[in-house]
């Protein structure tokens, strides 16, 4: 299981801010998981829909979206940052 | 020897206290001629706006911040820096965000400053969304080429 | 229609509050995104300095720091700006200089305020003299190519 | 009678923070000014020694050493400017 973490619109859109997922062997990388979660329901393929937009954090650090997932205890997906 | 250089970094609900956060970044050393404040406020886009909601993500926020605030004490040689981002609804004009840049000289004091809010603004986990002041609740605020921009002038 | 930019000039042998200053250079509106506030301060040199004090040429001092704030608030479309220097005889950690620039936005206020900082250094009529720990009084503090350098790039 | 105002180390060189004084007519240049008062004892000689660090004001505003000081009220002798 991995926790998935949502913030801002994609949290919204999803209609939820976090939740615990078993993903397959296949979704290795940060774009993998985003092409996995558009596959579990409308929501998501909303939230997701522009995939270059969303941002990516695995254990509470940016990551790029080649980045291996493996090992991720947290994986988090938000929108760019607009704080400060 | 030179006292260390202490950095503060908060994530909190209620307002803070400039002059209490520069008094403690201050007190007890009489090494720095140079301070610089920046403070962020929530404005009211003419009217428009009744509030702005404020959402982070727990703990890398407060990383994030941290890791920029370290970077700018090495690169500017500060004797200080102190950084303070409200979450929640926040009215205009109240306080968003607050850098204070504790540094031997002003110009290390400004670059400090402006350094951490050009990379707090693309790098720590923040959103915005906006309420409107007609009770429509707006869209979350878009991210702004000119922010990737001032973040890229560091680099 | 937004309220003017409030420009406030003074010299003065007493401290000043920053918060105060702070607070009514904002009071009543909510136009504004961002304050920059820089204190300069007497630092005691490595524990060698006593005292600075700071001599000015009355009436060109305010009117000096005057046009510079003007300039500043047309170049920049600062919202507000406060400069207040101080003169006498100051101590390590005491207050120097505070210049208070409100703008909608960050980088006009850091920018505001550095360039009064800049000119002001290089334009305005007061000099520093040291008095030292051990009883002597230093010379006159001399000038920086450095200041007339940072001055430059603003033009 | 023109009046002349000495700041910091000017001051205290020439032993006064301000005078009034009868210019010839032969000077008529911030330059003209200051090797006059050059000429009238050592402590303005010893003040002004180095003219090209000496700032001018004319009537409380900066000026070259060229320029001309015909109907000055006030003319201000100072070292380089250190506020801030």
């Amino acid at each position: 299981m991995t926790k998935l973490v949502y913030f801002a619109w994609v949290r919204e859109r999803i209609g939820k801010g976090e939740e615990d997922i078993d993903l397959p062997a296949s979704v290795k990388t940060g774009s993998d998981l985003l092409r996995h979660l558009k596959t579990l329901g409308d929501d998501y393929a909303h939230a997701l829909e522009h995939e270059n937009v969303i941002r990516i954090a695995i254990n509470q650090e940016h990551v790029e979206h080649d980045e291996p997932i493996a090992g991720a205890r947290e994986i988090a997906l938000f929108p760019p940052m607009t704080g400060g | 020897m030179a006292a260390a250089a202490p950095v503060t970094v908060r994530v909190q609900h209620d307002d803070f206290d400039v002059a209490a956060e520069t008094a403690r970044l201050t007190a007890g050393r009489a090494d720095a001629g140079a301070i610089v404040t920046f403070t962020g406020l929530c404005r009211d886009e003419g009217g428009r706006l009744a509030a702005l909601e404020l959402e982070h993500y727990p703990g890398m926020a407060e990383a994030e911040i941290g890791q920029i605030c370290e970077q700018a004490v090495t690169r500017f040689s500060l004797l200080g820096l102190t950084a303070i981002h409200r979450v929640g609804k926040i009215a205009p004009g109240e306080n968003i965000v607050l850098v204070i840049a504790l540094a031997p000289h002003r110009h290390a004091a400004f670059d400090g400053a402006s350094f951490v809010m050009d990379y707090l603004k693309t790098s720590a986990p923040f959103w915005k969304k906006e309420h409107f002041a007609d009770g429509r609740t707006g869209g979350w605020v878009d991210a702004k080429d000119s922010d990737d921009q001032a973040r890229a002038k560091w680099s």
